[in-house]
């Protein structure tokens, strides 16, 4: 992330628009971008979605393998989130292991799915002490065109509703669907000129240098949050982007995730 | 856990604290030689020490920033800081808390004074409680300033958390372990928000809460930071309190 | 899995092939935004994606060449790719295909016009079945010509493969996992070859007949290459067809 | 390799010797350097062999141990090889893990083993699916002067040839000499100016740029091929290749490893 | 250590001072800076001592927690120590896995416990061949103004020697305190000038780029002994050193480390 | 294995050495076609063999020092070197070594003839006896010799070692593993001490004497690393000696 240029002419290009109520795409400030769901788009996955919001493009693929228990939770099945910034996706992300971006929004991710007790972790015990279903999230961006944090949280999920434990091939019985038990849904405001935009694009993720994300439940509830960027926010902001979050979520949940 | 656990009795919570109530809180300024500035932190059970070295040149080269210092936080648990030895080295969550702990200071720095430069700051966790990164970012901002690095203010840090369907102040191991919500929370003297994460559950009327809370927590650790800061300076003017180092 | 298994009934193979008949193959140019070229695959079960950046400047600068353009290729599996999940991150054989597919495409492209840049490729396996390195290389061509890198030619790629003692084009992935012999080739236009290898067991006669079989293979996904192209450049006349993102 | 410096003009000389009928050591094109053989140089290892193939010296050992097997492969012995190009044998080496030429020459080392047959892995098998023999071979390159993948090959199936299972060590009963059923020999052979040269020294290596290295079995049959390096290769000169390359084998099994 | 700069004139100060029979904080050559101890400060290991050597500060920790024995030494405990020279204690360190000072250091330390036999390690079975106490000596330097060599050794044996084994945690049976056999502690002397100088801070230790440690046992016999950087040192300097050292040791065990 | 052992038996060792015996010992200069210099070493069952590159450019630049050379040394140990199959690459024991073995030879280089450059020592364990680290030395002091890297003089190096409480010159495998004490030591001809290790249990009169034994064992082994050299320049001088290759 380190080349992640932007002329100063292009910022103060963003102002003026945003000085007259306008967005370089033409979108409200609480507008996303369009955004396209599909899933089962892999058949080697036991889930799978992909994404596209604006030109950001996600695919998260679920697989689903027995495995051994945490020695702190032996009766629970395990969740393992990974995020792959793949240089082919941007060209401010470079080769090798995932840096403080991809961690962090793996583990943004991990915290909606578990915080949100959206997984039963119960129900996938095989045997106490022995052997659980280990759920492997992997999300892999294909293209950054900006917020690749909502798109991944939404990939992940629809990829958990749409997944099979795979049990036949582990001679374990029949396949059977994912249980899942709420739908966390991110959503994330930058502040910008003194406007909260949602869904920012890579311009505007670029010039507003902070954001918030909050993560939220099917009944409204906050279920993570994160500032992100090195800028500060004033608590009325704070209050007023959790309240534009709330919302956005349950838009989102109610067009893409109703099941 | 057992769900029936009650972290109250008599409204008064495992430790003897009220809801509202933060843990002892001890800070010392300039407490290492080589460092640039230092801070030592007791937070409850927490032990952290804090150093920052520059504003100094910054390798490798390309990291440079041509109209301002780069600031970099490396976050670091000792090995024997909690209970199951950790592996030493830096972890996917270490990875995570240097990062939201570097841009909780960054708003405050005034790195276009230094261009070219990095500041360096870092916290080693020597015993954990709940809270390490909270009071890191408490340690590391007094370093700063006793390091001498100019800042628009100070930092402070605690977090709030609910147990029980209430919401606390500055959660203790249990009460982060076993309770419903964490909400860590770093922010300067004027209200401005630096740090913000949260996990749980909370309504949004709890998280406002919660955040006023965490509010009340910072407005306290402020006035400690201060006053370690001002013991520091009158230590300083006073050589015969330096020790036989100088 | 048993000897006895057949690969064949009735001259056809198991999914309904005859033995030179290339899988279907689906090539769409022009996928991603931030990329300069890049190109989607499908070629049977493979679901591979490609990039290119560049010509750009080459970090660390060490790696410059004065009188050319150095040439980076890094294939990639998603971890979710496989049938059991792969640990993401290179592995020993991701190196090597990856060095093999540069010197695949490195004759046909002109690096003498950019001094001291580099071209990345970046080839990404969505789903892997057998053919992975041949799509991604197909791929890689592609969006090389979409991000406008001068070459000599287009680069085509597929395998031959040697199964009940017969050779046969694109194996997939029972063929290849059980069959006697596999031989990836690319090519160019005018018939030079630019990767090569076989592994499994030959004779010189065989090595002969595959080597013309994948050459027929290559040929026809030419003019799949040279189609998706087309397709490309009359999207960009015709801004109509360019979606919204525009 | 990325400071593989040879100057134009040295090029150009030897660009002048193929006019003649030339190479700069006086061999034929088809000719290799001199080969030395000497097995059972390292005491510790269980198999080993060190070659000289001109100033080419590459030291190959072998190592058998009881291990795990694969999961897939629960009957069966394992191979793992490996090729350290230790900075003792070239400038152009460097420390660290392996780069992609080592990679590449354990994988061709690996795969002329594997495919040929030549190791009976079934009877590497101890107890099913709980333990077997795994063969470590490992090729350590010390004076590179051209063509390191002949002589690794060479080197590795003369200490196969010469290895004894140490299953006393291990209380698995007395030690056995370690079974091998075919012979495969890696040539190797280079275009340049229009020619094709066997047994690339470095000059010509790295003038040349690429070359194509045959692996054949003792019943002439290829079990391994692979074009290296930058450049390309016609069908034609592909089929000469294999035909020098099954004659070139021939005479080194012949020579080095007849049993 | 790279950018260990000290300016020559600095160098010929501390060379005018020795000339003149001096130390530049006024010591004479074989006196150490003050030393504190301090032990049980932190209370998650199950040992743990601070060590202040004039500004040098150094932190030790002993953990100890059941784990698989060698398979070489199946019955006997295991000692694993590290040494983390982090960025926070000097500019010359680096974030990263430890570098050759630090491994230098934590194996040293280690030599001193092991070679002492300070450790009875037959004591530290738990079920033969399968679990055994690990014990994990991890030392964290805090200020390093020099000699944190002598700081880490005597912080390690005081850590050990406060120690509790933790068996009632792992249902092992009550918590007992680790039995220590002896005491290794390690004095260090750099020559500089013509003169040895015990505990270097860091000025003479850049100065003087030679030091040698010695560590000793209770009975004064040397259990460890290790030449640091780059100079020569004569036997008889060697000789003196070893008296010196010996000496220095015995006060420091009396002093501090007296049961 | 039993205490009641006995390393001696008539005041001969297992493997028929008196205590102040050094084992075989075969050096051979300019082994190598590559390197700047090389050298062969067998020290009873230990084979060894060393190189040196340069003076030459370092990299990366950084390292450079304005007023010398910088010496690098690399020590490494085959992965069949030894009994049970090694890991490649570097582990903890390694590099330590690796760093008593460079300031062990670094007093007697003449790096300020170089300034900016690098002196790299590569030391490769083909097979490992007790006391690699002293044959390393050993081998890489001639090599740099053959590398014509100027020097001060050679160093030697071997190692005391006690058993069953006597001191003995150069232990084996079996001396080394169940024996009291080692001490490996270095040195130059006229007799400063440039490596001194030592672990086990010795009094202070034993280490004098394990350090005047070992001293004795570096000076026979200087005569052999002479005459290695000497032979070196005699070939060198009879081109016929030289064999093909020139």
């Amino acid at each position: 992330m380190s080349n992640n240029v932007m002329s100063e002419i292009r910022k103060d290009y963003l102002y003026h628009l945003v000085m007259n109520n306008e967005r370089a795409d033409g979108r409200s400030f609480d507008q996303y971008r369009e955004i396209s769901l599909e899933t089962g788009v892999i058949k080697k996955a036991d889930g799978s979605a992909r994404v596209r919001l604006g030109n950001t493009q996600v695919l998260v693929g679920v697989k689903i393998q027995p495995g051994e228990p945490y020695s702190d939770s032996p009766d629970r099945g395990v969740i393992i989130t990974n995020a792959e910034l793949v240089p082919l996706a941007s060209p401010n992300f470079e080769p090798g292991p995932p840096n403080e971006h991809g961690i962090e929004l793996a583990r943004l991710v991990d915290r909606g799915v578990r915080e949100s007790k959206s997984i039963d972790l119960d129900a996938l015990c095989i045997t106490p002490g022995q052997k659980v279903w280990i759920l492997f999230i992997d999300i892999h961006i294909l293209d950054d065109c900006g917020n690749i944090m909502d798109a991944s949280s939404l990939g992940a999920i629809a990829a958990l509703m749409t997944a099979k434990v795979p049990a036949e091939q582990y001679g374990l019985g029949e396949d059977w669907p994912l249980p899942v038990r709420d739908i966390p849904v991110a959503t994330t405001v930058v502040e910008f000129g003194g406007v909260l935009m949602s869904d920012p694009d890579t311009d505007e993720e670029t010039a507003a240098d902070t954001k918030l994300t909050v993560i939220t439940t099917a009944d409204g509830s906050v279920c993570g949050m994160q500032k992100r960027g090195p800028g500060p926010l004033s608590m009325d902001n704070i209050y007023r982007i959790v309240d534009i979050s709330c919302e956005k979520a349950k838009e989102i949940r109610e067009k893409f995730l109703d099941v | 856990m057992d769900d029936k656990l009650s972290f109250f009795k008599d409204g008064i919570r495992l430790d003897g604290r009220r809801p509202g109530e933060l843990r002892p809180v001890k800070i010392e300024a300039g407490v290492l030689e080589r460092a640039d500035g230092s801070c030592y932190i007791e937070m409850g059970g927490n032990k952290v020490i804090a150093a920052v070295y520059g504003p100094r040149e910054v390798h490798p080269r390309h990291l440079q920033k041509v109209t301002r210092a780069i600031v970099r936080y490396r976050y670091n648990m000792a090995s024997f800081s909690v209970e199951e030895r950790k592996r030493p080295g830096p972890d996917r969550r270490s990875h995570e808390v240097s990062k939201v702990s570097r841009e909780a200071l960054e708003p405050v720095i005034l790195t276009h004074y230094f261009p070219r430069s990095v500041i360096d700051v870092f916290v080693e966790v020597l015993q954990a409680d709940a809270g390490t990164r909270t009071a890191g970012i408490n340690a590391a901002s007094v370093a700063l300033a006793d390091a001498g690095v100019p800042m628009k203010s100070l930092v402070s840090s605690c977090a709030a958390g609910k147990v029980d369907g209430q919401i606390i102040l500055d959660p203790m191991k249990d009460e982060d372990n076993f309770g419903e919500g964490d909400m860590p929370l770093a922010m300067t003297p004027d209200g401005e928000v630096t740090l913000l994460q949260a996990d749980g559950r909370f309504t949004v009327e709890e998280m406002r809460e919660a955040m006023e809370t965490a509010r009340k927590g910072c407005e306290q650790i402020y006035e400690i930071q201060k006053k370690a800061l001002i013991d520091r300076y009158s230590r300083l003017e006073d050589p015969k309190e330096e020790g036989s180092g100088v």
